[in-house]
Order: structure tokens, then C-alpha cells, then sequence
């Protein structure tokens, strides 16, 4: 009966978004503060049941594949589950602070978040192909509005971009679909995995146009002018949310494709190493664009852009310490990303501007803040004793294990840089500054509950440091050839 | 799992947590909560170091403290306590207590305190941390942990120069820390679990995998040669003298320099083992390394004007001793070595301390401001020429006698030019050394010097105080069985029997 | 019943034809609207007749004739709708 | 037969190339138009009855009027000149050529597979209730994507309502269809056939081309036509029935699939007794969701009130 | 069948190609919502080209997907000529 969690995980989200949307309460409106427990509730229970019972399949209207469309809650989408639920109801305390007073826009930011988290654990779950098309214009249309929520001139351009970039990646990514059902005559991840072809101009074209299109909804370098105005314009538990989860679902999506049904066009050494390029490049770029952004929030974008590079850095490796190191750090960055940017906002909030080169002094009034930034950032850079670090030494193991020196170079200077756009930071927070850092507008001192669930994200980020174990046990091995 | 036995065991972590506990309560406590502060750092430095008392007793009798956390499949978190780790956390706690008294008396109306000791802290737990390290994946832990809790003292000013050397800082640190992250997680690839155990664990691998050593242990001593200041990776530790007095008298002259030579201790002895090193000839390498950064800092210390920043260039020399005792390998070699480690901590303290004390009461900061010092603050100076004398290694001081086991130790292992380095260094070290001496007491003090300063109050005296008479101390009374040469002889007679 | 048919449709398609180039030719707007509008419902009606007559069922011959309805309501509609604007901004352009 | 076939396949690749590459907005948007109604035929052609209904009302139909209504909207702007650099134009043509060449080239080698999901989906048609393969696929077989999407609608609608621009009020006051009477009887005419015509298509989609969204569109092309024509006004505030309107296709859709799963043990499988009578209700209250939420993406607004007589 | 087939085909890939060129070369926001529109239609053709290889008639499957593919295009757009209205109207008045 358990199997039943799958379509509630999914459905309980939604239904409680379409309730608050109906309910048209505020910031702190029960609906909505029931809806997130709820939710919270019920994924806590599908990653316990999968913990338990091993993976779980709900053949949806009862049809089997390749007729119906089939629910797939193995090791990797529990665990996005769980980063999912975890981030979003820290954010969730986040907003209610962040929101208060403005009912309107919270009525708005709940409902589009609880269809995101619906959509989310949809996205997660399922195990075939055009439905995953579905849930990723699910994902990407509740995240532009959220986008939209500031309301600003540079927000409406950037939702703009952002959809436009957004629907060419999924119809490249609807393309690449089209073919393979062409080919195999289903849409399931498994069984498309055993009767594709093995090679030829088709498979080829497929998986070319589906990673293309994934590329471009991960912001992955080529693609990725569209997230720092988006991601840096938005609200802070709007941008945390977009940069720990939406953009990470594009990313998970590769593997899960790696893992599934493309496991041998996407493991053939070229494309392998292609993406791992690819990879390398992000890390690198990003890391150095973050450094030259005089605004807070765009170097936190920017360094989102840097860190999916790490996720990509698998395909090269294909191992099992990879694939867990890989997943890993996608936890690990999802819970330390959340923080930086709902501490960024908080100093947004405070101080009515976030110019990193005016932060000076700024250690007296905003120091819980500024500690869960400080924390947080320990796990971006990959030093220990955060997750981020677990996730930098299995990578780093696997590639010295293969002897690919070019991706153990890649992980060290990323971390390096990291150190650059982080300390850039710290160093106007420490500099002595009589007055204190300069103020837009009469300083408003952040609500208690923004700065404590920034805080309790940060020292998340550390603890992950200590839980790999148990959490790369529920990850399981490497998917080799299934759905 | 927590029995009555099992928490005893599990002491390390207790000494740990004492001071990790203490910088979340600083921290937490806020900017103006004076008092509450001082109880919680003095309490929880008596706490330590009774602490590690106890666990000191409980090495000599041959209990094990071991606690493990397991983190990865094949990587745990060790927590251990063996007599080397003694050696280190005696030293340390004992040095905090003093130096958190000095520290409060030092910053008395100074801004920002709360973050000061929170961060104070902070490192004197991730020093605990690389001291009770059971693996090389622990010790990296609290090795970089340490990176971090000292970056915001050095910066602690706020003032752009002090800016400026907290960017050089992060640069040699962190730069160090990728390279000693690489080296380990080689070791880790090639399916070494990197515990510490006497007499190394990479016998079995030297056949197949010589090259892969030689690069691995390379990198293991470029990363720990960052904070252990040798030659090329030393330029921090100079310019790091803008930190406040406390910081540069215990973290640059004891906390930070003694965790890199202690990495190379446990490198050369606990991973790899004396005679691997000496088989890779790795062991002349680093001799030649050590003994060129001795006579380079004393050399660079001879030209400095400032008084901080000579002590400093001393420090890279001194520290190079336990470097170079340690690459000898032969046992004589190895106590010169580590018990240099406590002489050089207690006798740079001192120093440190009257630099502190000078800049803070006279104003003095560059040597040609000393003159005529010895008359208007007496026992500080008094203090300062103990320390001096002891570094250049005048018998029957506690330089002295490191110097003569490294001597004698020289012999033992067949590398008769180090006698040359040693006397070399001494020679330098009076150079440097005695003019200060000579414009303390016999010249007379200039006009513009402020006739009324005199010693600096008690909370900044009895700290000099007491490093000193122990630095004295530690010196003539060498032979006693607690003094730290015969813990060391200890040591090495239990776990490196060549 | 299919020769009666095609010539309906054939001359459906010349009503069409002769539209076109009435909008192609004509000057001003209201000799074009009036050529599209006239042509093409009347060659819109033979055709339906023609399919009608060729499927030679009655529901489809209803449904075309419904079919042909709605489209002569809607195009005068649209025509009237364009010509009143054209006027009313000729009008408001002498005005100003 | 193949020269109707070329002849159209190539008109639509002319009208979408002309549609993109001229720089005057009023001209592309109008090709588009008609580019979209030439994509119904070429559905009518490829035998595909569902798809021309819904390209003709919504593709071609609703959108055709939301471009013209923004064109306008932007106080029509005769597009701007702006051409991006000589390097973006090349990378751009290179970057489509190859494009075009790989899909084709893979369209073209595509290997035919035998057990393809359709023809189990034809055999196993009469489970479905329904003789209509598309309407078995939407709303039983794969009916959790057509749930999902209509999520995607709500989406839409509350990012339309976040950009605050809604797009009656900037329609100028003096325009053509005020003062002509001819309107009022076309409106008495038109209205209530289309009315007609959208209920029977949601009815019909059980047994023959048409269903949810082709009815739900033609309602919706309804409810324009009255926006045009004045009768229905956007209004600001947003009344709890048209919200619980909007919902209806979601709720209903989702606690029909949640509610019957004791009886069938998985979400949305319908008992063989009940698949009809759910199917029919799901089907009504998404075409009435369909059409509620168009017409607000029309208009832009939050509600919706009666206009002056 | 076979010509047939492939004539459409090619119009699906040259669709894609040029809804491709015309999202980049075009720089005002509601021309690149036509081309991305475009770029839908030809991937939508291509789906509906391979539904019609199954011999026992037109396969449902692609033609659901391309049904839910036009309704999430068209909402898609209709929100994006919001945010071009949105962003005309904050250009000319500078409201914010």
C-alpha cells in the first residue's frame, strides 16, 4: 500500500497550493503553513518507505508500460525528495518572515510554490520520457511567476529571457523525445533503455537534442546568460528555492537519463568527456564572473552557475564513488545555496541594497546573518568538515582512482575560486567601518525567523558533512542499464 | 555505546568539544556581555587542561582513548590520544590558559571581542583537533578548520594593510590545503586509510608504487610546509605580525607554525615510517630543505627593523629545528627534534609577550626604539634576554639542550654537516639577537622615549612572567621525569624503537 | 451525380481566383473588401454544394450549409467592422 | 495527392520563414496567423481530426487575437531594427542549417518499431470506454500528463496576473465596434452557436474528434468575442466562484484519481463500471476550467463583470 | 505514402531549423516568442509524422503528447506576451 505515497507526494503539494490559491490567505495563512506540513509530511514518509522497502513502482490509472505512465521512487529521487522537502520548508519560515505584511504577494508566492514542490516531486518520480517533459514545464512555469514576484523592471526582463531560453531547451528537449519514440515505440525510461538501438544518425540526433535541451534548462555555461538576473532579481526564498531545486532538476534529469535509458549513447567516451568539458568550463567561468559582480546576490547566481559544473564532472568518471559523490554534491550545494541566498536577502532586507563593495563593517548589525553566510559558504568552497567537502574527496577519488588529472584539477581550482568570490565577501563584512555599512533606506532589521532558517540551513550544510553514510546507503549503487 | 569505560575512552573528544562548546557560547553571547565571556574562556581553559591532564596520566599508564565516527565507507572520523598527542595538547593548553589572560588584559576597550575569542577559540579546538587526529582524514579536518578560525584574527583589526595580508594568508593557506588535500586523497585512491601507526603503514606499497610515493609524500609536506614555514611557503608568516599581540604571540609563534611541523611529524612517522622516507631518500631532501630555511630565516631576520617581524623570520628559522630533527630519523635526532617543539613554543611566547608588552606600553616597535627599555620595564626585559638567550642556545637553556640532542643526533644518523648548520644558526642567532640585548640595558634611553611607562599592568606581566621562569625552567630542570625531554625520550623509546 | 459536382467545384475555385486578384488590383480599401467578401462567399458556397452533391449524403449537405452560414455572418461582420474603422481613422486623420 | 501534400508542406515553410525574418511586427504577426491555420490543414492532412480542431481554435484562433491585442497593447510598434552581429547572425543560420539537416536526416533513417504503445493503446481500446483512441490516451491511459498540464494553465494564469497588465483597459475607447449596431446581432447570432458547437465537441470527444480542449477552446473563443465586443469587461478584483471555476478541472481531475484509489488500488484507475460517468464529468469540468482560464489570459484581468449593454 | 511522408517530414526539420535561427537572430521579445512558437510547431509535425508510420492507422500516443504540447505552448505564450506588454508598458512610462 505503501506505493500509494508516490501520486499523494505529488498530489498533496498541488492540492494545497489550489487550496491557498482559493483561500487567498496571507503571509502567515494556516492554509498555506498546513500545506507545507503536510507536504513536508507526507515526502518525509515516501523517502522513509523507500529507505525501508527499497525503490517503489505505482503504475498510474492502472495501466502498465508502455501503455500508462509508471511512478519510479528509487535511491536518487528519494533523496532529491528529501533535499526538496528539507529546502523547502526551511524557505517556507523564510517566507512567512520575508512576506509578512504583504498578503498579496504571499498568497501568490504559496500557491506557486506549493504547485512547484508538486511538480518537483513529480519530476523526481517519474520514469517516463514525455512526462518528464511535462514536469519540467510544470517546474519552469512555477518558477518564472515566482521570478516575477519582485515586481521590479529588471525582474520582467529577466522572467522574460528566462522563458524564452526555458521553452526552446524543452522543445529541443520534446524533439529528442519525438525520435526515440519513434524508435522504441514507448515512452518508459526501462524499456526504451532495452530496445534502443545501439548506435546510428537517429540515437545519435535523440540524445544530442535531449542533452541540449537539458544544457540549456540547467544553465550549464553555453546557456547560461539567463539565471544570474533571474535567480539574482527574485525574492530571496524565490531565488534560494530556483537555484537549490529548479535548476538542480534539470541536472538530475542527465543522470537519471544516464542512468536509464541513454546509458549507452551518453557513456560513449566522446560525449562523455564533452560533458565533463563542459562541466570543467562552468566551474571555471562561473567561479570567475562571480568574482566581478559588485552585487551580492548576482555572485551568489553566478556561483550556482559554477557549482552544477561539479554535477556534470560524472559523466568522465562513471563510477559508483562518482555517481554518489556526483548526487552528493548535489544535496550538499541545494542546502548551502538555500542559506547563502536567504542570508544575502536578509542583508537585502536589512540594509535596502546588497552592493558587496558598501557591505563594510557590516559584521556588528547583521552578525547571525552574516555567520550562517560565513558557514554555508564553508560547504560551497568544499572545505571540510561541510558535505560539500564528501562531495569534492569522492570526486576526487574516483578521478585520481581513473587517473583523469584534468577533472582533479578542475575540483581543486573550483575550490580555490570558490575561496576567491567567498573571502571577497568576508572581507568588507571584517573591514572596520566607523558608521557601519552604508544604508539605502532606514535599516530594517531582518524578522527572527528569516535569520534562523538561514541559520539552521548553514549548520545543515556542515552536518551533511557527518550523514554521508546513511544517506549514500539510501543512494544505493549506481543504476547500471534499469530504469 | 556510551558505557562508563566508553566515555573515559572517548576523552578526546571531551577536550575537544570543551573549547568548540566555549566559542558557540562566546559567539552567542553577544558583543557586551563582558563578564560572561571572561568565566566562559577562563573556565573552559582550566577545563582543558585538566582535561588533558588526565589523559596524559591515562597515556602514561597505557590506557587507549579512541573514538571513531564512520563518514564514508573506509573513512572515519578518529579521534586518538597517544603519547606524540600529548606532547602537543599539553603544550597547547597549557600556553591557551596563559595566553587567554594575556589576551583579556590586552583588549581591554578594544571593539568586536565577542568575535575575537569566539574565533580565539575556535582554533584552540581545531589545534586539539590536529593533536588527537587518529587518521590524515581527521587531521585534514581540523587542519583547514584552523585555516579558518585564524583568518578573522588576523583581519581582526579591519584596517585595509591588515586586509591586504589576510588575501597573502588565505592564499598560502588555502593554496596548501588543495595540495595537502591532493596528497591524501592519492593515498586514499591507492587504498591507504591513512591511520596514523607507528612505523607507517606504506612499507607494503614502495615496490610498485615508488613514483606515487615520492609525489604523494612531496605533497604531504608542500601542504604541511605552508604552516610549518618552510622557506619557499613561509611569506605569511612576517606580514602576519599586523595581527593584535595575542594573535601573533600564540597562533603565529605556537598554534599555527607548531600544527604544520606536527603534520610533518606525524607524515614522517605515523604514515610513511623513518625508514620509507630514508629508502625514497626523502629524508635528505627534507634535511636540506629544513637546514636551508634555518639559515635563510636567521639571515632574514638580521635585516629586519621591526621587532614583531624579526621574532617572526626567527620563528620560520626555529621551527625548521623540528623539520630537520625529524628528517635525520635517528632517535637522538627525533627527541632533539620534538622536544624543540615545546623549548621554541615556550621561549617565542615569551618573546611575543614583551613585544606585546612593549608596543603596548612604550609605544616600541622597531629595535632602534629599545634603548635603555631595561631600566623603565625591568622584568619584561628581564623576561626578553631568558628568551633570547635561551633561542640562540646558550646552556643550560631549553634551546641548548634541543640543540645538542639534534647535534648528537646528527652524528648517530651519519650527516656530519648538520653540526655545521646548528653552529651556523647559533652564530646567527647571536647576531640577531644580542643588540637587542646590548640597546636594552647598556644604552640610554632617547629623549622622546615616554619616561613615565613602566611595567604594563599584571594581566599583560604574569603571563610574560610565567613563560619565561618556565622557559627557564624547562632548561636547567631537563633531566627531572616530568620535564618535556624526558616525556619525549619517553615517546621515542615507546613508539619509533628504530 | 460527380460530373454536376466538379464543375461546381470548379467554378467555386473560379470565384475564388477572381477575389484574389480583386484584392490584388483594387486601390483602396473598400473596393478590396468588397471583392474578398462577394467572391469568396459565393465561391464558398459552390463549393460546399459540389462536396455536397459528391458525398451526396444529406447530414453532410446540413452540416455544409451551416457551414456556409456562419461564414457569410462572419464575413460581413468582419467587413462592415474593417470599413467603419478605416472611415472613423480617415475621419479623426482630416480632423487633426 | 503528393503534389497537395508538397505544395503544403512548403507553403508552411515559406509563411514561417517570411513570418520570422521580416522586422515589421503587424506583418509577422499576421503570417503567423495564417501560418497557424495552414498547421491545421497539414493536421487535417496528416490525419490527425483532434489536433486541426485545437490548432484552428487555439493555435491559430485564440493566440491570433493575444498578438494582436499586445500588438496593440504596445501602441503598435512597427518592430524594431535592431540586427544582432554579423558573428550571431552566421552562428544562428549555421546553428539552424545543421539543425534542420540532423532532425531530418534521423526523421528520415528512423527505424519503424513494431510494438509501438499506440497499437496496444488501439487493441485495448474498448477497456477504455471509448471508441475515440486520442480521448482513451488523454484521459485514461496517460491521463496524469493531461492533469498535470492543466496545472500548467493555472501556472500561466497567475503569471499573467503578476505582470499587472491587463489588457482591456489599454484597448482605446473610440474604436469600430462602439457605435455599430450590427455588432449587437451578429453578437445574438454568433454567441450562442459557438456556445453550442463547444458543448457538443466536449460530448463528442468521447466517441469521435473533439473533447476537453477543442470545447473548451471554441467556449473560450466565445467569451473573447464578447471581450471584444465590450459585453464582458476585465475586472480588478477576484471573486472566490470564478476562482473555484478556474480550479474545477484540477480538483475535480485529481480527487476522482485519489478518492477511487481504495477501489482499484492506483491513482486514477477508474472502475470498469464508473470509467463513462467519471470520464464524462472530468472531461466538463476541464473544458469549463479550459475555457475560464483562456479568456482570463485574454483579457489579462483577475475577474471578469458584465460590460455596458 | 513514402514521398508523403518525407515531405512533411522535411517540413518538421526545416521548422525546428528555422524556429532555431529565429529565436537568436531576432532581438524583440515577441518575435522570438513566434520563433520559439515555430520551433513547437515543427517538433510537434515531426511527432505527428511518426505517428502516422503505425500501420493500423494514426497512433494516439504522439497525437495526446502534441494536444498537451499546444496547450502548454499556447499558455506558455500567453504568458510571455503579458511580460512583453508588461515590458513595453515600463519602457514608455517609467512607472517603476
Amino acid at each position: 500500500m505503501s506505493d500509494a505515497l508516490l501520486p499523494l507526494s505529488v498530489f498533496v503539494p498541488l492540492l494545497a497550493g489550489v487550496c491557498v490559491f482559493l483561500s487567498g490567505g496571507g503571509a502567515r495563512s494556516p492554509v498555506a503553513l498546513s500545506g507545507v506540513l503536510l507536504s513536508l509530511a507526507i515526502s518525509l514518509l515516501l523517502v522513509m518507505a523507500v529507505g525501508s522497502q527499497g525503490t517503489l513502482d505505482h503504475a498510474l490509472a492502472g495501466w502498465e508500460p508502455p501503455l500508462g505512465i509508471r511512478l519510479h521512487a528509487d535511491g536518487l529521487a528519494a533523496l532529491m525528495i528529501l533535499l526538496t522537502a528539507v529546502v523547502g520548508a526551511l524557505v517556507s519560515l523564510h517566507a512567512v518572515g520575508q512576506f509578512a505584511g504583504k498578503s498579496e504577494i504571499a498568497n501568490r508566492f504559496w500557491t506557486l510554490w506549493l504547485l512547484l514542490w508538486g511538480s518537483l516531486n513529480a519530476l523526481f518520480l517519474s520514469a517516463d520520457l514525455f512526462n518528464v517533459y511535462v514536469t519540467l514545464e510544470l517546474v519552469t512555469l512555477a518558477a518564472i511567476p515566482l521570478v516575477l514576484l519582485a515586481g521590479s523592471r529588471q525582474s520582467v526582463s529577466a522572467s522574460l529571457n528566462y522563458l524564452l531560453l526555458a521553452l526552446f531547451g524543452s522543445l529541443l528537449y520534446l524533439g529528442g523525445v519525438a525520435l526515440i519514440y519513434g524508435m522504441t515505440g514507448t515512452l518508459d525510461l526501462q524499456l526504451i533503455g532495452e530496445r534502443l538501438p545501439a548506435g546510428g544518425w537517429p540515437v545519435g540526433v535523440a540524445t544530442a537534442l535531449i542533452v541540449a535541451g537539458l544544457l540549456v534548462k540547467a544553465a550549464i555555461v553555453p546557456f547560461h546568460f539567463w539565471l544570474p538576473p533571474a535567480h539574482g532579481g527574485a525574492p530571496a526564498p524565490v531565488s534560494a528555492l530556483l537555484s537549490a531545486l529548479v535548476v538542480k532538476a534539470a541536472v538530475y534529469l542527465l543522470l537519471r537519463l544516464w542512468a536509464g535509458p541513454l546509458q549507452l549513447p551518453l557513456s560513449a567516451p566522446w560525449v562523455a568527456q564533452l560533458l565533463g568539458a563542459l562541466g570543467a568550463a562552468a566551474i571555471i567561468l562561473g567561479s570567475i564572473q562571480a568574482m566581478r559582480q559588485p552585487r551580492l546576490k548576482l555572485v551568489v547566481a553566478y556561483s550556482t552557475v559554477a557549482q552544477l559544473g561539479y554535477i556534470l564532472l560524472f559523466f568522465p568518471l562513471a563510477v559508483a564513488s562518482a555517481w554518489q559523490g556526483a548526487v552528493y554534491h548535489g544535496l550538499a550545494h541545494g542546502v548551502a545555496k538555500a542559506a547563502l541566498f536567504l542570508a544575502a536577502g536578509n542583508m537585502l532586507y536589512h540594509l535596502g541594497h546588497d552592493r558587496v563593495a558598501e557591505l563594510r563593517g557590516m559584521g556588528r548589525p547583521l552578525a547571525l546573518s552574516l555567520g550562517a553566510f560565513a558557514i554555508a559558504s564553508v560547504s560551497i568552497m568544499g572545505l571540510p568538515p561541510s558535505g560539500g567537502f564528501i562531495a569534492k574527496w569522492l570526486l576526487l577519488q574516483s578521478a585520481l582512482e581513473q587517473g583523469l588529472w584534468w577533472i582533479v584539477a578542475t575540483v581543486l581550482v573550483g575550490g580555490l575560486l570558490a575561496a576567491g568570490y567567498v573571502f571577497r565577501v568576508m572581507r568588507y563584512a571584517f573591514m572596520e567601518a566607523h558608521a557601519g555599512p552604508s544604508v539605502d533606506r532606514a535599516p530594517t532589521p531582518a524578522q527572527p525567523l528569516m535569520v534562523w532558517s538561514a541559520l539552521t540551513l548553514a549548520v545543515l550544510s556542515i552536518v551533511l558533512g557527518f550523514t554521508a553514510r546513511p544517506l549514500l546507503t539510501l543512494l544505493g549503487e549506481i543504476p547500471l542499464g534499469g530504469g | 555505546m556510551l558505557t562508563g569505560a566508553g566515555i573515559y575512552q572517548a576523552l578526546p573528544l571531551w577536550v575537544l568539544l570543551s573549547s568548540l562548546l566555549a566559542a558557540l557560547l562566546v559567539f552567542l553571547a553577544g558583543e557586551d556581555r563582558n563578564r560572561l565571556r571572561i568565566t566562559v574562556n577562563l573556565a573552559a581553559a582550566v577545563l582543558k587542561l585538566l582535561l588533558v591532564g588526565v589523559m596524559g596520566y591515562g597515556v602514561l599508564q597505557g590506557h587507549t582513548f579512541l573514538v571513531t565516527m564512520p563518514i564514508l565507507p573506509g573513512l572515519d572520523l578518529v579521534l586518538h590520544a597517544d603519547a606524540l598527542t600529548m606532547l602537543f595538547t599539553t603544550l597547547s593548553a597549557l600556553l591557551w590558559l596563559v595566553t587567554t589572560i594575556y589576551a583579556i588584559a590586552y583588549l581591554e576597550r578594544r571593539p568586536n571581542r565577542a568575535r575575537f575569542f569566539g574565533f580565539f577559540s575556535l582554533c584552540v579546538a581545531s589545534t586539539m583537533g590536529i593533536a588527537t587526529a587518529g587518521n590524515l582524514f581527521t587531521f585534514f579536518i581540523f587542519y583547514e578548520l584552523l585555516t579558518l578560525a585564524t583568518w578573522p584574527l588576523v583581519v581582526h583589526n579591519g584596517w585595509p594593510k591588515a586586509m591586504a595580508v589576510g588575501r597573502m594568508y588565505l592564499r598560502y593557506t588555502l593554496g596548501g590545503g588543495v595540495v595537502l588535500l591532493l596528497g591524501i586523497v592519492w593515498l586514499a585512491a591507492l587504498g591507504q586509510s591513512g591511520d596514523f601507526v607507528a612505523g607507517g603503514t606504506l612499507e607494503h606499497l614502495a615496490p610498485e608504487h615508488r613514483t606515487a610515493l615520492i609525489a604523494i609524500f612531496l605533497l604531504l609536506i608542500g601542504g604541511l610546509g605552508v604552516k610549518a614555514a618552510l622557506v619557499p611557503l613561509h611569506g605569511w608568516l612576517p606580514s602576519a605580525m599586523v595581527a593584535p599581540a595575542p594573535v601573533s604571540a600564540l597562533l603565529h609563534a605556537v598554534a599555527v607554525v607548531k600544527a604544520g611541523a606536527f603534520g610533518v611529524v606525524r607524515v614522517v612517522y605515523d604514515v610513511f615510517g623513518t625508514s620509507l622516507v630514508a629508502d625514497l631518500q626523502m629524508n635528505t631532501v627534507l634535511a636540506l630543505l629544513a637546514s636551508f630555511t634555518i639559515i635563510y630565516g636567521s639571515v632574514r631576520a638580521i635585516a629586519q627593523t621591526d621587532l614583531k617581524r624579526r621574532l617572526a623570520y626567527s620563528t620560520v628559522s626555529q621551527v625548521s629545528y623540528i623539520t630537520l630533527g625529524v628528517a635525520l630519523g635517528s632517535p637522538l635526532a627525533t627527541i632533539g627534534g620534538l622536544v624543540h617543539l615545546v623549548h621554541q613554543g615556550l621561549m617565542k611566547i615569551t618573546l611575543f609577550f614583551c613585544a606585546g608588552n612593549y608596543a603596548e606600553n612604550s609605544g616600541i616597535h622597531s629595535i632602534d626604539e629599545l634603548n635603555g627599555i631595561g631600566r623603565r620595564m625591568p622584568w619584561t626585559t628581564a623576561m626578553f634576554t631568558i628568551g633570547a638567550f635561551g633561542m640562540m642556545g646558550a646552556p643550560p637553556l631549553a634551546g641548548f639542550v634541543s640543540k645538542w640532542y639534534l647535534g648528537m643526533g646528527a652524528l648517530q644518523a651519519g650527516a656530519p654537516w648538520v653540526l655545521l648548520v646548528l653552529l651556523g644558526s647559533t652564530v646567527l642567532n647571536a647576531i640577531y639577537f644580542l643588540p637587542l640585548l646590548h640597546r636594552a640595558w647598556f644604552r640610554e634611553s632617547g629623549e622622546k622615549a615616554i619616561a613615565t611607562a613602566g611595567e604594563p599592568g599584571p594581566g599583560l606581566l604574569v603571563p610574560t612572567l610565567l613563560t619565561g621562569i618556565s622557559a627557564l625552567g624547562v632548561g636547567i630542570l631537563a633531566g627531572f621525569p616530568l620535564s618535556p625531554l624526558s616525556w619525549v625520550t619517553f615517546i621515542v623509546g615507546q613508539e619509533y624503537a628504530p | 451525380m460527380t460530373l454536376p459536382g466538379v464543375a461546381l467545384l470548379l467554378t467555386g475555385l473560379l470565384f475564388y481566383l477572381a477575389g484574389t486578384v480583386g484584392l490584388l488590383r483594387f486601390p483602396d480599401v473598400y473596393s478590396r473588401l468588397h471583392a474578398i467578401t462577394k467572391a469568396d462567399n459565393v465561391g464558398l458556397g459552390l463549393l460546399c454544394l459540389g462536396i455536397a452533391l459528391l458525398s451526396s449524403s444529406w447530414g453532410i449537405a446540413a452540416l455544409l450549409a451551416l457551414v456556409w452560414l456562419l461564414a457569410i455572418g462572419a464575413a460581413t461582420v468582419g467587413c462592415h467592422l474593417i470599413a467603419r474603422h478605416s472611415l472613423l481613422e480617415r475621419q479623426r486623420g482630416r480632423r487633426e | 495527392m503528393i503534389v497537395v501534400d508538397t505544395l503544403a508542406a512548403l507553403i508552411l515553410v515559406v509563411l514561417a520563414w517570411r513570418c520570422l525574418l521580416l522586422t515589421d511586427l503587424f506583418r509577422s504577426i499576421v503570417l503567423f496567423i495564417v501560418f497557424g491555420l495552414l498547421m491545421a490543414l497539414a493536421w487535417a492532412r496528416l490525419d490527425a481530426p483532434d489536433l486541426a480542431l485545437a490548432e484552428a481554435a487555439i493555435g491559430a484562433g485564440l493566440l491570433g487575437v493575444l498578438l494582436l491585442g499586445t500588438w496593440r497593447a504596445m501602441g503598435s510598434p512597427d518592430g524594431d531594427h535592431r540586427q544582432p552581429g554579423r558573428a550571431l547572425q552566421v552562428i544562428a543560420a549555421g546553428g539552424g542549417m545543421v539543425l534542420a539537416v540532423l532532425v531530418g536526416i534521423a526523421l528520415h533513417q528512423l527505424p519503424v518499431s513494431e510494438q509501438a504503445a499506440g497499437a496496444l493503446a488501439l487493441e485495448r481500446l474498448d477497456e477504455a470506454a471509448t471508441q475515440q483512441p486520442v480521448t482513451a490516451v488523454l484521459l485514461n491511459f496517460r491521463s496524469y500528463d493531461t492533469l498535470l498540464e492543466m496545472g500548467v494553465l493555472l501556472m500561466a494564469l497567475l503569471g499573467t496576473w503578476l505582470a499587472r497588465v491587463p489588457l482591456m483597459e489599454s484597448l482605446s475607447g473610440d474604436d469600430a465596434s462602439r457605435g455599430t449596431e450590427l455588432l449587437p446581432v451578429a453578437l445574438r447570432v454568433f454567441v450562442p452557436v459557438m456556445l453550442l458547437v463547444g458543448a457538443y465537441l466536449i460530448w463528442a470527444g468521447t466517441h469521435s474528434p473533439g473533447g476537453a480542449f477543442q470545447g473548451g477552446a471554441v467556449l473560450a473563443a466565445a467569451g473573447v468575442l464578447l471581450a471584444l465586443a465590450g459585453r464582458l469587461r476585465g475586472d480588478t478584483g477576484d471573486s472566490l466562484p470564478l476562482r473555484m471555476l478556474l480550479v474545477l478541472g484540477l480538483t475535480v481531475f485529481s480527487l476522482a484519481g485519489l478518492l477511487l484509489i481504495p477501489l482499484q488500488g492506483a491513482f486514477m484507475a477508474y472502475p470498469p463500471t464508473l470509467i463513462y460517468p467519471v470520464m464524462l464529468i472530468v472531461e466538463y469540468s476541464l473544458a469549463v476550467s479550459i475555457a475560464i482560464t483562456l479568456v482570463l489570459l485574454y483579457t489579462g484581468s483577475r475577474g471578469l463583470r458584465r460590460g455596458p449593454a | 505514402m513514402m514521398a508523403g511522408l518525407d515531405v512533411y517530414a522535411l517540413a518538421a526539420a526545416a521548422l525546428i531549423g528555422l524556429g532555431f535561427f529565429g529565436l537568436i537572430v531576432q532581438m524583440h521579445p515577441l518575435k522570438r516568442l513566434l520563433a520559439v512558437n515555430v520551433l513547437g510547431n515543427g517538433v510537434f509535425l515531426a511527432l505527428i509524422v511518426i505517428a502516422r508510420r503505425l500501420p493500423g492507422g494514426p497512433d494516439p500516443v504522439p497525437h495526446a503528447m502534441v494536444l498537451t504540447g499546444i496547450v502548454i505552448a499556447v499558455s506558455a505564450t500567453a504568458f510571455g506576451l503579458a511580460l512583453v506588454r508588461r515590458q513595453a508598458r515600463d519602457e514608455e512610462g517609467d512607472d517603476e
